[in-house]
């Protein structure tokens, strides 16, 4: 076995590791945002979905990324922008209609991608990365964290980002007073129904970035149903990480660094099943969860529609 | 506070309502009201629970739309489309139900409504609040969590943050509910004060010695309708007395006397017989947002009514639940008929004749969304004869609603209306029916008559009265001290989750307690 | 007996230059040959397809074939409740006379010569063999392809990864595992999944093998070539129509059910891909290797257990 | 959070349920769900112009193969029955406030279970007897793998969405290695469970192909339906869902309520599984998961948890899914067309249910 784990194979691991971690980050953000300010986005699939196809359009007809990162972003938002109307606005059931726009979405870019793509599949070349120098040296941890596409980088610094803005200003004070009591914001001033729509509207943004981010880098290529669930694991990581973005990167990485484990234990010649492997991720949350469960601190209005003056 | 000067010229209304007419489902809450509302003036709203205040109040902080008639705001028809206009309107409201968030700091939520790009200007605000909270004479703690404060305290924070706003309009909806003696005088002088120079107020209080010692011109509604006012003019020529007993008249009709006379009790508890409840060294650990209880102990007998008297917070609500069962005690025991009880549920509890009027009514006394008729027997589920072998008797559930509903006045458009919508004091009359129901041997009321309306809280204390000259025995715990001394046989004082005095209720009571409540011996 | 129409039914849509796509267009082909009328059913999924099948049969179709092994159980049991004439895979237990035909599809033998092709190209003497999953007609492919390997080169390096249960259209993962399996040394990939080799293939596309040149990739089943950017080398490319055309001459004989229905190398129904990139001389190699295959000289046996499967990567993995 | 219904929600709930529903509310509710049907139709059948296919064919074939036709119905019914099983499971959960969103999970394991257990108990005892237990022994299993949810949720107040999501993820993992590993059939090479002979499935019913779990099902969502409006425990659990203070506050055993959600609705889930797999399926293979969960979630929603009218969303969307498929295979659009369809019938209809609300609303102002 000796030589298996070359330094170059263990970097390509966090590498995968990193590049898996991404989608769920930029997930978990977008949903945290969501629901900090009160509203349970379970359309979260398929805005990923809908940024994913739109995302890789917009990459492969421009050739280039970043044009592909902004369709994707604004495929994500205009999903969410049927959300907002929906759900914030006008008050329907936040998880009939998130589940809606998913199956909804689920079907409109598999037939999108029939008709346009399904003869041809066309793949997207690498995705050059941004070296940064010095830190990319360190042997190992270098290249897998420090050869990354430049939207990793501002991935992790929205974290940072997401941080200041949560701690630091009145946005972030509207966001939580929107998910905690929607009243006393209203009766402050600020228009709950717009706070919300923000903040679905940047969920919807973030998710087409991350599944943008997945079908361009992550796989170079848009098929039906490529998502797999990431969305899902992105509410996950939202509820776990209460309100606080830092977790949300651990949480991803988490995941990020199962998956590559998988590998790594494969090649290694480990034999166990991958499904008994795959629930690893899962079954370390569960036991997190049973050991350190605390009162769970969601926010009290996630979920009800706002109505002025209702009683 | 430039807006002052420009609006400061007296006799022209900020605010005017004309013909304003609010529906909601099964009711007209306001019908056709007129009210100006001046500079200068402290403009009491009086009524009775449903009358249609906070209504009133809902549509001139743009929380609601009339359905009919307008709104002038310096004699300009402009209607008040959201709070945020209201604002900017000038118009600053302390609501009846509490407005702010949990989960931020109180200065969190006194900056809350600022620019969202902004950093939140914490130094700022500092310095204005200590400016104001030295003339309101209170303190605040700016970076406390607004969960961990008392709802006292929190009613304080609304106060300030209105300051903080330049309202040249004040409307305070309730405001002193749940303020200690002290501090209502105190928020009486600072409108005082407030109105001098040139602020209009609107406050709504159930106390008419708080109308008549505040007021300088009041405003009755009944039913949705606008009975009768006392311009300033009239109140300035009227005595105390006088003024009362014209708004009693203008309430009830002619017949009723004072209502807040105190009355002292006229109950003979027998002295021999056996304590009902027992406490003994009962404890309860704090948590993060409430303080602990420490060896409080006390007995009550058949027919007693011991009362509880200190400021809002200082552990009433951790004593009262911690009888019913709802809180974990560590340490002490509770006997009921000579029985320990401490381990039961508060199933149990109640089982055993242990009642409990909670003070939180829309939080955990009801079920908002369900109906009228239904919370009237949320702790009764599944009990015969309204439900039999687990099967619901909707006709009998109804029957028996219906009865309870006449007898204790409840104004309500229908058993099936979700209970939330009622007013304030509405609500509270189903829970008084609902803990009064038979089978009751120890009460626990905390804070019964909070909210209620003169007559309502008359014969609520009526009621408590009765309970206890049936035989039960009751714990009245409450912040109001005239109603304490009022309807009790012992008072109790706590402060820092412990008993630090208990005094009879003779002559010299007031003193006493008055003693304790500010740290001194009796 | 007369047959008038055939029906075949695919989970997935027939666009997938893989499973579905070879059987759709096979049962074309045989359908055409022999005058038939073929009605297609695609992208039903891994469900409940009694529906379908029921109502396929209700049209009238004179033969169903149930292509995907998911269908296994409710196949028969509709041949059985309607008395129509249906076709599994992978159930050589499974023959009724008149009702149901088993076609078991294995590759193996082509895998085992992909298998000494890539141990002759793989200039790192490391190769890799990348699954979306572990279905049996996968395994088998796997296990010939490390025979194949082995007995060409027994030092070349196998690394054998699963991307994750039912990763079908997992892409991305396709492509992060491939990219790590390349990075543990392997120029050449074997690469098995329906969504996902197409992460794989842009994954070989986009990543440079340790000493700076391409990465090949050998496919399975179909034949990508027309969106082939120059990486492919070859594929073990399933004719599936000789099949279908035996089922329907059957049916017409009356002697449908009677037999298993296999591909192979002698009739080319497996065969493997010749690209540009196999230099002749190799190729001849290959073609020599094909010919002891079929005569037996060389013996390859498929192995379908999963585990079976991981345990033999196990042993060869060095 | 809450997700008892809306304020004034409850209180329409009451009197629909007080047996006075009138003709004319009948009425009105059918026209308020078959005219969104019909709106939502419209729309589909833009994107269908769209790409080139007649929409009335297409919905003539749904139509045709979904309802209409003898078969089409048989199978339409014969989807429903693992779908109302889920959708009673989801309806206790709901209305008691709890957000069991690891149906699937619970469904897949009651599967694996019963599809395991069935053609073993079938050889040793009489077949009747050997359903009954492999029923049980699902519904217990998917109780039993709720637990760790209930007791987070009941003990250490962790919000259930995210234990649940868990252990669906886990679930599906577990099934899977049950399926390979454990239970697997050595008389395939694919791997999956035994197969339960058909003549020992559950009984069709008359001359037909529909399964009598549709029977079971229905029975199963109208018992729940009238345990949470009319019985003492539904209104108990609908206390700790509408509000969980007043709950304790009213001296409900929260915590033993609490389980006895996720027990009920995780049990009816599991009875789902095994009733697909001992009425229809027959065996589990590797890696099936039809997740039923995620349709049948927003038509209890649709319905507002009542249970007559659960069985009509779910009656809708099989319809859908059956006639759709063919449709699709017919006209030769893909079959993902259908998640379309069924996703703008969701949104139209809850619009439509908002609008229809708001004029009541505007009427008894
Ligand atoms: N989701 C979680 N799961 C388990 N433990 C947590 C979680 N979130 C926080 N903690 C625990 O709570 C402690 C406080 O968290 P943290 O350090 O994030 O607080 P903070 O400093 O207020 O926030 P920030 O992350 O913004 O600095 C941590 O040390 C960690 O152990
Ligand atoms: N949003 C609403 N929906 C339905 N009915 C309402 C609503 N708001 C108020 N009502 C009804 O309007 C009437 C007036 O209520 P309001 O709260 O104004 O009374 P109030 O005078 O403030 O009483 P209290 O002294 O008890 O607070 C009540 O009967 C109440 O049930
Ligand atoms: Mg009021
Ligand atoms: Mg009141």
């Amino acid at each position: 076995m000796t030589g298996l784990f070359s330094e170059v194979f263990l970097s390509a691991l966090l590498f995968g590791a990193v590049t898996a971690a991404i989608p769920l980050l930029l997930a978990g953000l977008g949903e945290q945002m969501s629901e900090k300010a009160g509203v349970l986005n379970i359309g979260i699939e398929g805005m990923m979905l809908a940024g994913a196809y739109l995302g890789f359009v917009g990459a492969f007809y421009s050739g280039s990324l970043w044009l592909g990162f902004l369709t994707g972003a604004a495929g994500g938002a205009a999903v969410a922008l049927v959300m907002a109307l929906l759900c914030v606005r006008i008050g329907l059931n936040q998880i009939v209609i998130g589940i809606a726009l998913t199956l909804g979405l689920e079907g409109l870019t598999a037939l999108l991608h029939h008709f346009q793509f399904s003869r041809s599949y066309p793949r997207l070349p690498a995705a050059d990365a941004t070296v940064i120098p010095l830190l990319s040296d360190i042997p190992v941890i270098g290249p897998a964290f420090f050869k990354q596409h430049l939207i990793v980088y501002l991935a992790v610094a929205l974290v940072f980002g997401m941080r200041y803005v949560y701690r630091r200003t009145q946005l972030g004070l509207n966001l939580q007073a929107a998910g905690d009591k929607p009243a006393a914001l209203d009766v402050a001033g600020i228009d709950v129904v717009r706070t919300r729509t923000i903040a679905v509207l940047t969920t919807g943004a973030l998710a087409g970035l991350g599944g943008a981010y997945l079908a361009n880098v992550g796989a170079g290529l848009f098929i039906p149903f490529i998502t797999n669930g990431a969305g899902f694991l992105g509410i996950v990581l939202a509820m776990l990480a209460r309100g606080r973005p830092i977790w949300v990167l651990f949480g991803a990485l988490l995941f990020g660094v199962c998956l590559s484990l998988t590998t790594a234990m494969q090649v290694a010649g480990i034999n166990i099943p991958t499904d008994v492997i795959q629930m690893l991720p899962f079954l370390a949350v569960m036991i997190m969860l049973v050991l350190f469960g605390r009162r769970a601190s969601l926010p009290a209005a996630l979920g009800i529609p706002y109505e002025r003056g209702a009683r | 506070m430039s807006s002052l000067s420009s609006s400061s010229v007296v006799g022209r209304d900020i605010v005017a309502l004309e013909g304003v007419t609010k529906r909601f489902p099964g009711i007209v809450a306001n019908d056709g009201i007129d009210l100006a509302i001046r500079p200068g003036e402290v403009h009491v709203l009086l009524g009775e629970n449903g009358a249609g205040k906070s209504t009133l109040i809902g549509m001139l902080s743009g929380l609601q739309q009339p359905d009919e008639g307008r709104i002038l705001v310096d004699g300009k028809p402009t209607p008040i489309t959201s709070p945020r206009h209201a604002l900017s309107l000038g118009i600053g409201t302390v609501f009846q139900h509490m407005m702010l968030v949990p989960t931020l700091t109180v200065a969190e939520n006194l900056l809350l409504g600022g620019p969202w790009w902004q950093r939140p200007r914490t130094e700022e605000l500092a310095a204005r609040v200590a400016d104001i909270t030295s003339t309101l004479g209170i303190t605040v703690k700016l970076h406390a969590k607004v969960s961990e404060l008392s709802l006292g305290e929190q009613q304080q924070v609304e106060i300030l943050r209105a300051m903080v706003r330049n309202s040249r309009l004040l409307i305070l909806d309730e405001s002193t509910s749940m303020l200690t003696p002290k501090g209502i005088d105190e928020l009486g002088a600072l409108m005082r004060r407030l109105v001098e120079q040139g602020l209009a107020i609107v406050f709504i209080t159930h106390k008419l010695k708080e109308a008549a010692a505040f007021g300088d011109r009041i405003s009755v509604l009944k039913l949705g309708r606008k009975v009768g006012e006392i311009p300033p003019e009239r109140f300035r020529a009227l005595g105390e007395q006088e003024i009362i007993s014209e708004i009693v008249e203008l309430m009830f009709g002619k017949q009723k006397d004072d209502p807040e006379a105190v009355e002292r009790p006229v109950r003979t508890v027998r002295a021999e017989a056996a304590p009902l409840l027992q406490v003994a060294d009962l404890a309860v650990a704090p948590t993060d947002n409430a303080p602990g209880l420490s060896s409080i102990s006390f007995d009550i007998r058949p027919g007693e009514i011991l009362g509880i008297a200190g400021i809002d917070g200082n552990g009433q609500k951790q004593l009262a639940e911690a009888l019913a069962g709802q809180r974990a005690a560590t340490g002490g025991s509770v006997r009921l008929e000579g029985v320990a009880i401490e381990a039961l549920s508060v199933g149990e509890r109640r089982q055993r004749g242990l009642r409990y009027l909670t003070d939180d009514r829309l939080g955990e006394g009801t079920v908002g969304t369900f109906p009228v008729s239904i919370n009237f027997f949320l702790k009764q589920v599944g009990a015969a004869p309204l439900w039999r072998n687990g099967v619901e008797q909707r006709a009998e559930i109804d029957r028996r609603a219906a009865q309870l509903v006449r007898e204790y006045d409840v104004r309500t458009p229908s058993l099936k209306t979700p209970i939330a919508r009622l007013s304030g004091g509405n609500i509270q009359k189903v829970l008084l029916a609902r803990e009064l129901a038979e089978g009751a041997k120890v009460v626990i009321f905390n804070k019964p008559t909070y909210g209620l309306d003169l007559a309502n809280t008359v014969a609520s204390r009526q009621r408590i009265r009765d309970t206890a000259a049936r035989g039960l025995a009751v714990l009245l715990i409450s912040t109001d001290l005239e109603e304490l001394l009022s309807m009790c046989d012992r008072i109790a004082v706590i402060a820092n989750g412990a008993l630090v005095g208990t005094v009879a209720n003779a002559d010299d009571a007031r003193t006493r307690v008055g003693r304790l409540m500010i740290g001194l011996a009796a | 007996a007369e047959v008038k129409s055939i029906a075949i039914l695919t989970p997935e849509e027939g666009t997938d230059y893989g499973w579905n796509q070879q059987g759709i267009d096979a049962a074309k082909a045989a359908g055409k040959a022999a005058g038939v009328e073929v009605v297609v059913a695609q992208g039903l999924g891994y469900g409940d397809v009694r529906p379908t099948l029921r109502e396929l049969a209700s049209d009238g179709a004179s033969l169903l074939i149930a292509h995907a092994s998911g269908y296994n159980t409710s196949a028969p049991e509709i041949a059985k409740e309607l008395k129509v004439p249906v076709a599994i895979v992978d159930t050589p237990t499974g023959l009724e006379k008149g009702l149901v035909a088993d076609y078991t599809l294995s590759g193996h033998q082509g895998a085992y010569l992909a298998g000494r092709l890539a141990a002759k190209m793989s200039r790192s003497k490391s190769v890799g063999i990348v699954v979306s999953g572990e279905p049996p007609s996968w395994n088998s492919q796997s296990a010939a392809f490390a025979q194949g390997v082995k007995a060409e080169k027994p030092d070349v390096k196998i690394t054998y990864a699963v991307i994750g249960p039912a990763a079908y259209s997992d892409a991305a993962g396709g492509k992060r595992v491939t990219e790590s399996v390349i990075a543990a040394g392997a120029d050449i990939i074997f690469g098995q999944g329906n969504g996902s080799s197409f992460g794989m293939l842009q994954a070989v596309e986009t990543t440079k093998a340790a000493d700076g040149g391409k990465v090949y990739f050998i496919d399975v089943i179909g034949d990508k070539s027309p969106i082939d950017k120059g990486f492919l080398l070859s594929s073990v490319v399933w004719n599936i129509e000789p099949v279908y055309a035996a089922m329907i001459a059957d049916l017409k004989a009356d002697t449908f059910g009677t037999k298993h229905y296999t591909i192979g190398l002698q009739d080319d129904s497996v065969k493997l891909l010749k690209t540009a990139a196999i230099p002749d001389n190799v190729w001849a190699e290959i073609q020599a290797l094909r010919e002891d295959v079929i005569s037996g000289k060389i013996k390859v046996d498929p192995v379908y257990d999963a585990a079976a499967v991981r345990a033999l990567m196990t042993s060869v993995a060095q | 959070m809450s997700i008892d219904t809306a304020p004034t929600v409850s209180a329409t709930a009451l009197d629909a349920t007080s047996g006075a529903a009138t003709r004319r509310d009948i009425l009105h509710r059918l026209l308020m769900t078959l005219g969104p049907i019909l709106a939502a139709l419209v729309i589909a059948g833009c994107i269908l112009l769209a790409v080139g296919v007649d929409p009335l064919a297409y919905y003539g074939y749904v139509l045709e193969k979904g309802l209409f036709s003898p078969l089409g119905i048989q199978q339409t019914l014969t989807r429903m029955a693992p779908l109302l099983f889920l959708a009673a499971g989801l309806i206790v959960a709901f209305r008691a406030g709890m957000w069991n969103l690891g149906g699937d999970g619970q469904f897949l394991l009651g599967a694996v279970t019963a599809a395991a257990s069935a053609p073993v108990f079938i050889q040793i005892m009489p077949s009747w007897l050997a359903l009954i237990c492999s029923f049980l022994i699902a519904m217990v299993v998917a109780m039993i793998w709720s637990l760790v949810p209930a007791l987070l949720r009941a003990y250490q107040g962790v919000n259930e969405i995210i234990t649940t999501l868990m252990m669906t993820f886990l679930g599906t993992s577990l099934a899977n290695v049950l399926v390979k590993l454990v239970f697997r059939d050595p008389g395939t090479t694919v791997p999956q469970t035994r197969t339960l002979p058909v003549e020992d499935r559950l009984p069709r019913l008359f001359e037909t192909t529909i399964t009598s779990g549709l029977l079971f099902g229905l029975a199963a969502i109208i018992i729940v339906h009238l345990v949470m409006t009319r019985t003492a425990f539904g209104l108990k659990l609908r206390i700790v869902g509408a509000n969980p203070r007043a709950a304790i506050h009213s001296g409900l055993g929260v915590p033993a309520l609490t389980i006895a959600v996720f027990a009920i609705s995780a049990g009816l889930a599991g009875l789902a599984g095994a009733v697909d797999i001992i009425g229809v399926q027959g065996n589990v293979r590797a890696d099936w998961n039809p997740a039923y969960g995620l349709a049948v979630i927003p038509a209890v929603f649709l319905a507002r948890m009542n249970g007559f009218a659960a069985i009509g969303f779910v009656f809708l969307l099989s319809v859908l899914s059956i006639g759709g498929e063919s449709a699709a295979r017919r006209l030769g659009v893909p079959n993902h067309f259908t998640l379309v369809l069924v996703s703008i019938v969701l949104i139209v209809l809850a619009l439509a249910e908002y609008f229809d609300h708001r004029y009541y609303q505007s009427r008894r102002a």
